[in-house]
């Protein structure tokens, strides 16, 4: 282990900010990654599954 | 010949043609030095006019930093391993900055040769390694120079 | 061999085998990433030794290198699937082409964030128009380019086509970005990790940076093909399969 | 071979019935490198600095402006589907158009550079360099961009698109003329910058019109 202290692991030796900043800003973009394409599924799923039920009901009296 | 099969020729001649030039031109224009930043050596040769604005790049010299008394003027040299150049800057030296260090610094060189830097980054290297390696490593290099100078003075008498 | 590769290129192309057999792997291919990274996040972050010259700022590599990394070949292989499409006119690699393009400019925009991140206590400033770093930005342009002339086709088939025109075209910035450290020694320090030579850095800072960047990998994969299934979705939405999906 | 030289012949003959199409980039080269002298600063010391770097950017933006056009007119009156119906081979045809379009913006923004050189205090030692630079560069220019112009042909709003997917590729010739350029200005060597300038111009050669003329087939499916 290189830090004695969690006050030291934050510090980083003087460039916490930057090494937090970076990993904090890649974090975001990543969660953006992942999350975007699961969203989409449910929307997709929902939107799907409503069009069937949709056409469904429409079918037999058309 | 057929015309189709010998338009397709005409096409593939030129392809190859295009293409070998352009290998050609691209190693030779690698060969030459396009370099964006001049070398130590070519301002201390005058190859670069006094007043231009140019990237100067290279190692700082050990032992040549010197700080003004005031202010946050610092004079050192950068060299390539040929020839020296003393720079002066004025402001806020990068954290990496030190002194053994490759460095680029952007400014003039003056009529006294002189190179004026309104900016200096630091430079460093694709070397990943732990303190305590560095310093085993100096040692080593260090003691590797002792010895070679050793050997040196020895066969020299 | 052939016949195998043959076979794997049907099946590759049939979205409904594609969606089937990506269910089993989502699982472990999320833990697989996932796990990764936690190690190599904890060796990198707590156990690597910090670094001769720049202390703990060094620490950002972790993420900057494989993110660079991952933005050119998800450039690449969105060419290549591109390509795929243009000449068999497989329908899967056109919509995987159409997947890679957010995720590579994601990276790619990673990549350029910490990379400033990592200039100003290093070399001292934020940004400087350093080959390495104008072509890396191109790259990312590059990227902007073909989602917004995907955007911007009106038929699907001619967006597909003309993203890959683009893409195959673009491909020319890959080896700039790759020499430029080497063509134009300006700040960016040359490549630490190389193909053919014992890399220059220390075992222990080594290692978490081959995990990450493994780990990257298998990130991007994940994402790729989470994507991919929602493309088939969408696309087979009227396919007695899919229909099965939504009715369950 | 014979429908490529007549599209050649009655395009060129068409931009010189026509001079606003040839005239109009060549004065908003003129326009923009003297906004800059007003704009920025006017001292000739200033000006020998960044003279290069601003009469490339100018020819770049010069060369953009009349791309939008190249193959419009052909998509809209039906020229296009008539080259493919002929089974010419549309490398020529791509070919042939990249060149006219460079006879019509980049080799008389070339010719017209001494005179920005000169409006602009150029270094002396750097006028045959930017000539140079654009006699080489410029069809590079014109070749990339025929690609970017025949992808966005059918499209109503290509022009803005147009320089989104065209200029990132432009990069790589700008930091090489304009370092040609520079290194002349100071007295140094530049032959490498030209070279690369060269074979950049021979790769576009060989590989544009391929994909141009793929990206021109597009336009037919709509």
């Amino acid at each position: 282990m290189e830090f004695s202290s969690l006050a030291e692991f934050i510090a980083m030796g003087k460039h916490g900010f930057y090494v937090w900043l970076s990993y904090g800003l890649t974090a975001v973009i990543i969660a953006f990654v992942v999350m975007q394409p699961i969203l989409h599924r449910r929307r997709l799923l929902k939107e799907q599954a409503q069009r069937l039920r949709r056409e469904k009901r429409n079918a037999p009296s058309a | 010949m057929h015309p189709q099969r010998k338009k397709r020729l005409h096409l593939i001649l030129f392809l190859v043609l295009a293409v070998a030039s352009a290998v050609g031109l691209a190693m030779y224009s690698l060969s030459q030095n396009i370099n964006l930043f001049q070398t130590p050596t070519q301002i201390a040769n005058g190859e670069v006019p006094p007043g231009r604005t140019i990237r100067a790049g290279g190692l700082v010299v050990e032992g040549s930093v010197e700080r003004d008394q005031q202010g946050l003027g610092v004079t050192f040299r950068v060299t390539d391993g040929q020839s020296e150049v003393p720079v002066f800057y004025d402001g806020i030296l990068p954290d990496l900055f030190r002194e053994g260090q490759g460095i680029v610094a952007l400014g003039e060189v003056n009529t006294e040769g002189l190179f004026v830097a309104s900016e200096v980054l630091a430079k460093h290297d694709e070397n990943y390694m732990p303190p305590e390696v560095q310093a085993a490593l100096e040692q080593a290099h260090q003691d590797g120079k002792a010895q070679m100078e050793a050997a040196a003075k020895e066969a020299s008498y | 061999m052939w016949q195998w590769l043959v076979r794997l290129y049907h099946r590759l192309g049939s979205p409904k085998w594609f969606y089937e057999m990506t269910e089993r792997w989502i699982f472990w291919l999320a833990l697989a990433a996932g796990g990764s990274a936690i190690v190599g996040l904890v060796l990198g972050l707590l156990y690597a030794p910090a670094d001769y010259q720049q202390g703990d700022s060094f620490r950002i590599i972790y993420i900057h290198v494989p993110a660079a990394l991952l933005a050119q070949s998800a450039y690449m292989m969105m060419a290549v699937a591109g390509a795929v499409y243009l000449i068999w006119r497989m329908k899967m690699a056109a919509w995987v082409a159409k997947v890679i393009a957010p995720v590579g400019a994601a990276f790619c925009l990673i990549a350029l964030l910490t990379g400033a991140i990592w200039g100003k206590p290093t070399w001292g400033t934020w940004w400087v128009w350093d080959a390495r770093l104008t072509s890396m930005l191109m790259l990312l342009f590059l990227y902007f380019g073909v989602m917004a002339l995907q955007q911007a086709m009106e038929s699907e088939e001619a967006s597909y086509k003309a993203g890959a025109i683009l893409a195959l075209v673009g491909l020319v910035n890959i080896p700039i970005i790759k020499y430029s450290v080497e063509w134009w020694n300006t700040l960016h320090q040359p490549a630490t990790l190389k193909l053919t030579e014992k890399p220059s850095m220390h075992p222990d800072m080594l290692w978490p940076l081959l995990i990450m960047i493994v780990s990257t990998y298998l990130f991007f994969a994940l994402v790729v093909i989470l994507r991919t299934r929602n493309e088939i979705l969408w696309h087979e939405r009227k396919r007695q399969w899919v229909r099965k999906i939504l009715e369950s | 071979m014979s429908l490529v030289r007549a599209t050649v012949r009655r395009d060129l003959l068409l931009a010189a019935r026509n001079p606003g199409e040839w005239a109009n980039p060549l004065m908003f080269f003129l326009m923009v490198a003297a906004l800059f002298p007003m704009a920025v600063d006017p001292n000739p010391e200033f000006l020998s600095k960044i003279s290069g770097g601003v009469i490339w950017v100018a020819a770049l933006l010069a060369t953009l402006l009349s791309l939008d056009s190249l193959y419009r007119a052909d998509v809209e009156d039906g020229s296009l589907e008539q080259w493919l119906a002929s089974g010419e081979s549309l490398y020529a045809m791509s070919l042939g158009k990249a060149l006219v379009h460079w006879c019509i913006s980049g080799l008389p923004l070339t010719l017209m550079s001494p005179l920005l050189g000169v409006m602009l205090h150029l270094p002396e030692d750097a006028y045959f360099a930017l000539f140079i630079s654009l006699a080489v560069g410029t069809p590079v220019l014109s070749l990339l961009g025929a690609v970017g112009a025949a992808l966005t042909a059918s499209l109503r709003s290509g022009g803005l698109l147009l320089t989104l997917l065209i200029l990132p590729l432009y990069v790589p010739v700008l930091i090489f003329a304009a370092s040609a350029v520079y290194h002349a200005g100071i007295g140094m060597a530049y032959n490498g910058q030209v070279a690369m300038l060269g074979a950049m111009l021979a790769l576009a050669l060989a590989l544009t019109p391929f994909a141009a003329g793929a990206a021109l087939k597009l336009n037919l499916s709509r």
